[in-house]
């Protein structure tokens, strides 16, 4: 929590002044609207965190996300297979990619970064040559199974506003992954071996294995965020399904407060970290500024948000300081 | 199993690991070859020789770390059946009771002093920690090896010493039938070291089997019942406590006897060259220091694990911010390390892993990395320069082997030591700050390492270091300075400082538990 | 449900007929960034600027998730009405319908017509594509043509090429056919040898072309079915010595386009008219607001048709276009 | 040499693959081509080099390209200026772009991924704001300014080739870099920074100057990538000039040797490394693969290159092995 505060912070001051200074922040529809897109993205951003805590990186996320995105429609809708296989199926194709992944790094010692940036080009690629670069839907069917993500709960003396269903398989992956890297043996060889790799490996910590694990676990999430935004935008485009994702979700996860050298995790943070990056997206929209802005705003606001973050840490470090050594 | 009296030692020795003829080699160079020994329960069996002499990789293919590449390894079960068995990893070894302290820290610094006890054999059910369990018996471990630290202090704000401390508690806590130690005494300082070999005296007494490689002869000496002598790689000699001494073992491992250095005559008139005053290290709550340096003299700092004293000198060099100031020749020392070191002030760190050495480097890039920034012409390397200055701090230094080429990686513990002191060395700085110089450095490079630093103070350098070992301390040192809990508590002239003298102001008590230790080594 | 949602919008328009609004507030979306687009922009907010009422034009620039997300936020600011250029209407009823729910709809530059929507402002893309094919056509007779087009999901895009090759090949008019890119077409004295797509990455883009060149060494004429194809055409072929040589049947006004057409090295180009798209758009849902439902034509489709601008009409056209977009400039900078 | 053994054996392999199956690979226009594309990536590629030796990341490359590109014809064309005041204007603020990178890295310790994530959003927001959106070009004019990238050397006996102007500064810049890295003080300080930060600080490097001076090496090669590549491609959309351009500038600095744990530098690879990835671009289309494939074939080909190559190294490894000792 109090590694958190800084992204907190900024979090709610950037919902503040959307909600003072924008039209209808506070609606119940917008933020059934936001809560929806963090839990997709979050999704995203948990499986980066993973693999940043091992001490990798996966640049391959936005292309898994446009792989299993558009495979899942192509296979229901333009071959007609039912979702019970589908949905197995693209689940154990993502796994299998972040299979390939930890291999190639840890079996063949390749560069994670150069590993998974092959990923991304390879992947979208696929999917385009699959589809011949032609946008797959639903083209308005599985209602049923769309409601995965389309589904949303009423909730009491709320308004309008109603409770999105994929803020439960997210609630369900956070909670369990702070509990691992919190409580399980297995959380605590990830940090482990993400901070120093030789010195788990001289303990007995199978590292190799671990480290494959974390990078199954963010394709296969990376692959379920694809199939759940497919099923929330209903169609996707190869080309740019995904595009820049693997950005998102790590800018997230190291905005939550997980070093890129490893080794930390904060899963709270993280969750954070995405709801800040999409409530700037919105809130650009809803202020009235402009599109072209929309970049410079989400920059700029990021930039001085950890600026400060980072002089306030120090400035009360150095008070800690004093305090202490007045009362010597 | 009951606490053995020393007579019956003998019979309570019982075989559990035997090693034949084992060799290894890296990258098709044979770094050990031909090693027959047996290492047996309740019984110390220490490994001495030279740096690069081919301990560490003994012990690393004993532990799982390495595989041994030639002759085999055979452990002996409860009921004392033999078998041969491969250690290709470290859980092998595990399994087969075995637990190493390796010579270079191996800590995962994110994690609490538990955690890293414990990493890889937390306790657990279905995979969930106990924590509770384990802070408790992490407590237990640390109150062993004598660290009063909370269990869920994070590793990464502890000092050198504690760490090592931490290691050893972590070998401790696996329970093992063999427990194999590379130099744990190295950044140690005499009170642990003392508490250390009382300790594995304890563990020898029910029936552990210890495998103890020190540099510090009379350590050697007092603990170990064996003493098995390499060079070059191959075993040069085994022989029981009885049959030998520190001449001896010191003909065996380097070939010739060290004589002592001559001592230096003491300068009291000289100009100060270093003036300290009430110096205060930013990141730590201490006690401002104040101390002077006169040039040509050597002086000491000497105090217990966490007296302050790295602080001190990190202090001085700039690598901390401080309050206070330091005058170098009467002129107030500014800015960060970088700003010093052109000045003339250069620290050899006491961390070298993390503060001095570029691992993956070349020894050549190692020695010569300070020395360019002092002998350039316009930003260029004076190539034939470099080469020429490498060729003699590798000899100066007697690093070895002696190939300019290698990465430092491959070089043995003490000889990155020797390369790390020879970087800043080579530059002939106006004041040279050691921070434990001879850490893991055998008796004979100790020698000719501290012939170095005197042959600088005598060209007009100040020289003060710190070091954890009395001995060295007052072997090197004209003046010896004792630090406490941050402070300056005390002075003495070389030749007037005896180790009990130095003991009694260093752990801040009476005469008497000084005294003490020094009997129980 | 479809008809209800039409039937309710425009219930909901007879409302404000009898209450008008007094300052409406319309949004106006594209299907992406680029120049076109601007121009689009500055006929809105000319528009907006002539009747009094506040424009919102947002560009999205990531894609169909990225167009659905600015949607639903512009629905949370309570814009009275939303013209929107769906990129890919097949698969984005939805995020349509909710907007017809919540607000009045509109499809402006690709139609969606099986989304509830009110209307549809532009032109077929179909026809927009033949009329370039036919350009083509005209300006040479046989030989091999290559097609540069940024991407071919998009439904526009997809259109005006097949447009392009029905016109070029002179087949008869059929909207529903589809040549695969990949496979060479050869029919009536032409070769088509394939089509070229970028991703919007003009250096991609550049290469493309230089690389064809290389492959096709006797490329008759290349068409750039985006503008920036088109701009880069003429440049590579000035580069390259091939000014003249090998023909460019263009799309849309880039600088060097015209530029082009002026020097005769380029046949022609189609231009559609953002400016007219914007601006109508605009008119359409105010006059919603005030509850007029006039401007809508029977078949529900506001057609703008493109024009070929060749040697003749260039200068004109130019400084007609010139002149609008200063003055939308000069609105949005007040 | 010996180092770049791998990349320039899967560069080769392309190439004659390509000259044999392909149609006109050999052909002067288009090795003429190959160089001037080659040339302008390369610089880039330089610059993510010069900071992924300081053991950094910069992932605005693509950002600053984009602002430089745009900015240039915008103030030429749009505004009037000149081109004796522009060139140094644009070059100026990428440095200070740089430094902006630089300072925030070193003095306030902020992540570089972190910090150049927000740059790479800003840059391109800023471009974006400036013009409205609105794609920039030289509309025909300038032929004398363009012609630094669009000159071209007549080289006697080979046919059609003609040299590239750009070639001039991209071999300077290579050949300086080449002999700060093995020569200088500066370069050898900087591979030791990136190695080990706090070792060489302890020595005496003024490390945080160092990593300032990278980044802002870095950022000015991109702003004169970005000068060259609207010199050369003659008008750019703000919304996706140089997009993804880090990524690949990244990407042939991986693949030429550069380890991005920092410290080591090898500028003939990063050259091979850009020649290859855009090798493969020309060879998808002389093979007549069509784009869709362009990036499943990129990504495959990289993948398999670096995978061979490590296969390769190791087998070597262990020859080299099993002959010294059968010879002791
Ligand atoms: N990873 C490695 N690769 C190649 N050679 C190595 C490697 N590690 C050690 N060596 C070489 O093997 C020899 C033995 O080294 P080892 O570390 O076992 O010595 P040591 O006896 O422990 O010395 P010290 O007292 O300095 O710790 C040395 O010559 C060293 O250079
Ligand atoms: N990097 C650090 N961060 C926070 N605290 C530290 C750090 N290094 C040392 N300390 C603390 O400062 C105290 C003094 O440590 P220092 O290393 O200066 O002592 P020392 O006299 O050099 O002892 P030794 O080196 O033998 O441990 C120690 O108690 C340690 O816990
Ligand atoms: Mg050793
Ligand atoms: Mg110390």
């Amino acid at each position: 929590m109090k590694k958190s505060l800084g992204i907190i912070t900024l979090f709610l001051a950037i919902c503040i002044f959307t909600s003072i200074y924008g039209e209808g922040f506070l609606s119940g529809y917008n933020l059934m609207n936001l809560t929806q897109r963090t839990a997709l993205f979050s999704i995203l951003a948990l499986g980066a965190g993973v693999v940043i805590v091992a001490g990798g990186i996966d640049l391959s996320i936005g292309s898994v996300v446009c792989l299993t995105g558009i495979m899942t429609p192509w296979l229901l809708v333009e071959h007609g297979w039912s979702p019970w296989s589908v949905i197995p199926l693209v689940l154990t194709m993502s796994a299998a990619i972040g299979l390939f992944h930890g291999l190639l790094i840890t079996r063949l010692r390749l560069q994670p970064f150069l590993v998974t940036l092959c990923g991304l080009l390879l992947y979208r690629g696929i999917a385009r040559w699959m589809t011949g670069d032609q946008s797959q839907g639903f083209q308005g069917g599985f209602e049923d199974v769309r409601s995965i993500a389309l589904g949303r709960f009423e909730i009491p003396f709320l308004g309008d506003y109603r409770l999105p269903a994929t803020v439960i398989p997210v609630l369900v992956i956070a909670l369990l992954m702070g509990f691992c890297f919190s409580r399980t043996v297995w959380g605590r060889w990830l940090l482990a071996t993400g901070r120093n790799e030789s010195a788990a490996r001289y303990s007995g910590v199978p590292t190799a294995w671990l480290t494959t694990g974390a990078y199954v676990v963010c394709s296969l999430l990376a692959g379920f965020g694809g199939m759940l935004f497919i099923f929330d935008t209903g169609s996707a485009q190869p080309s740019d399904f995904g595009n820049f994702y693997e950005l998102y979700a790590i800018a997230a996860a190291v905005l939550g407060g997980c070093s890129l050298r490893g080794g930390e995790a904060n899963v709270l943070g993280i969750l954070v970290g995405t709801a800040t990056l999409l409530v700037l997206r919105t809130a650009i929209i809803l202020l009235g500024l402009g599109s072209q802005l929309e970049f410079a705003v989400i920059g700029g606001v990021l930039l001085l948000g950890i600026a400060t973050d980072e002089l306030v840490r120090r400035y009360s470090a150095r008070r800690a300081d004093r305090v202490s050594r007045v009362s010597h | 199993m009951p606490a053995a009296s020393p007579d019956a030692l003998a019979a309570n020795t019982r075989a559990v690991l035997r090693v034949r003829d084992v060799g290894h080699r890296y990258d098709g160079v044979a770094a050990l070859a031909g090693i027959t020994l047996e290492v047996r329960s309740g019984e110390v069996l220490a490994i001495v020789g030279e740096n690069g002499a081919g301990k560490s990789t003994l012990l690393k293919i004993l532990s799982g770390v390495l595989e041994h590449s030639e002759g085999e390894l055979e452990t002996a079960d409860a009921s004392g059946a033999w078998s041969a068995c491969r250690m290709q990893s470290v859980r092998d070894a595990a399994r087969a009771g075995i637990a190493l302290v390796h010579q270079e820290l191996n800590l995962s610094e994110n994690l609490d002093v538990a955690g890293c006890i414990f990493l890889g054999r937390e306790p657990s059910r279905f995979g969930m920690l106990q924590l509770a369990a384990m802070h408790r018996e992490a407590k237990h471990w640390l109150a062993c090896v004598g660290l009063a630290i909370d269990p869920s202090t994070l590793c990464e704000s502890l000092s050198i010493a504690q760490r090592q401390l931490i290691e050893i508690a972590k070998a401790l806590s696996t329970e093992a039938r063999v427990l194999i130690l590379d130099e744990p005494t190295s950044s140690l300082s005499a009170h642990e070291t003392a508490r250390l070999l009382a300790l594995l005296r304890t563990l020898r007494a029910n029936g552990v089997a210890i495998l103890f490689v020190s540099h510090h002869l009379d350590e050697v000496l007092a603990l170990a019942d064996r003493v098995v002598v390499l060079r070059d790689g191959k075993q040069t000699g085994e022989l029981l406590r009885s049959a030998c001494d520190r001449a001896k073992l010191e003909q065996l491992m380097v070939g010739r006897e060290i004589v002592a250095a001559p001592p230096r005559p003491q300068r009291t008139d000289a100009a100060v060259r270093l003036r300290v005053r009430d110096l205060v290290s930013a990141h730590a709550k201490r006690q401002p220091v104040s101390l002077e340096v006169r040039a040509g003299e050597i002086v000491g700092l000497a105090g217990l694990v966490g007296a302050g004293r790295t602080e001190v000198l990190e202090a001085i060099a700039g690598i901390t911010e401080s309050r206070g100031y330091a005058m170098l020749d009467g002129k107030l020392l500014r800015g960060g390390a970088a700003h010093r070191v052109r000045s003339g002030v250069a620290l050899v760190p006491e961390d070298r892993a993390r503060n001095g050495l570029f691992l993956e480097n070349s020894l050549a890039m190692n020695l010569s990395l300070a020395w360019i920034d002092q002998h350039r012409a316009a930003g260029l390397v004076r190539t034939s320069g470099e080469c020429a200055l490498v060729d003699r701090m590798i000899s100066r230094m007697q690093v070895r082997p002696a190939a300019p080429h290698r990465r430092v990686r491959t070089l043995s513990g003490g000889n990155q030591q020797k390369s790390v002191i020879g970087r800043f060395l080579a530059i002939s700085p106006k004041l040279l700050l050691l921070d434990e110089p001879t850490r893991g450095v055998d008796v004979g490079a100790r020698a000719e390492i501290h012939a170095q630093i005197r042959q600088l103070a005598d060209t007009g350098s100040a020289v003060l270091f710190a070091s954890s070992e009395l001995e060295e301390v007052l072997l090197l040192a004209d003046r010896i300075l004792v630090m406490h809990e941050g402070r300056i508590v005390g002075e003495f002239a070389a030749r007037a400082a005896t180790e009990i003298a130095i003991m009694q102001l260093a752990t801040g008590g009476g005469c008497e538990a000084a005294s003490m230790e020094r009997a129980s080594l | 449900s479809q008809g209800d949602l039409v039937a309710n919008q425009k219930a909901r328009i007879a409302e404000f007929a009898k209450q008008p609004k007094s300052r409406a507030h319309v949004a106006f979306v594209s299907n992406g960034v680029a120049d076109f687009w601007t121009i689009a922009k500055a006929g809105a907010i000319a528009a907006g600027k002539e009747l009094g009422c506040d424009v919102t034009v947002e560009f999205p620039g990531g894609g169909l998730s990225d167009q659905k997300r600015m949607l639903e936020d512009l629905l949370i600011r309570g814009v009275d009405g939303i013209s929107v250029s769906p990129i890919d209407p097949k698969n984005q009823v939805e995020v349509l319908t909710l907007i017809a729910e919540k607000s009045l709809l509109i499809t402006n530059d690709s139609d969606a017509p099986a989304a509830p929507r009110l209307c549809y402002i532009g032109m077929d893309n179909y026809i927009a594509g033949r009329m370039c094919g036919e350009l083509a056509r005209d300006g040479c007779k046989g030989g091999e043509v290559a097609i540069f087009i940024g991407r071919l999901e998009q439904d526009n895009a997809k259109r005006r090429r097949q447009g392009f090759i029905d016109g070029l090949l002179g087949r008869s008019s059929d909207p529903t056919r589809y040549d695969e890119p990949s496979k060479v077409i050869s029919e009536s004295g032409y070769t088509i040898v394939g089509t070229w797509t970028d991703s919007f990455d003009r250096a991609k883009a550049k290469a493309n072309i230089e690389d064809v060149m290389i492959k096709h060494p006797k490329l008759a004429l290349v068409t750039g079915l985006f503008e920036y194809n088109s701009t880069l055409a003429v440049e590579v072929f000035k580069q390259s010595g091939k000014s003249g040589k090998i023909l460019i049947a263009a799309f849309d006004e880039g600088a060097d386009v015209i530029e082009g057409i002026r020097k005769g090295t380029v046949l022609g180009t189609v231009v559609q008219d953002p400016y007219g798209y914007g601006h109508e758009s605009v008119k359409m849902l105010h006059a919603f607001t005030k509850g007029d439902f006039s401007m809508v034509p029977s078949d529900g489709i506001l057609s703008i048709p493109a024009r070929v601008i060749k040697k003749d009409n260039v200068d004109a056209f130019w400084t007609d276009l010139k002149a609008k977009l200063e003055a939308g400039k000069a609105a949005t900078k007040v």
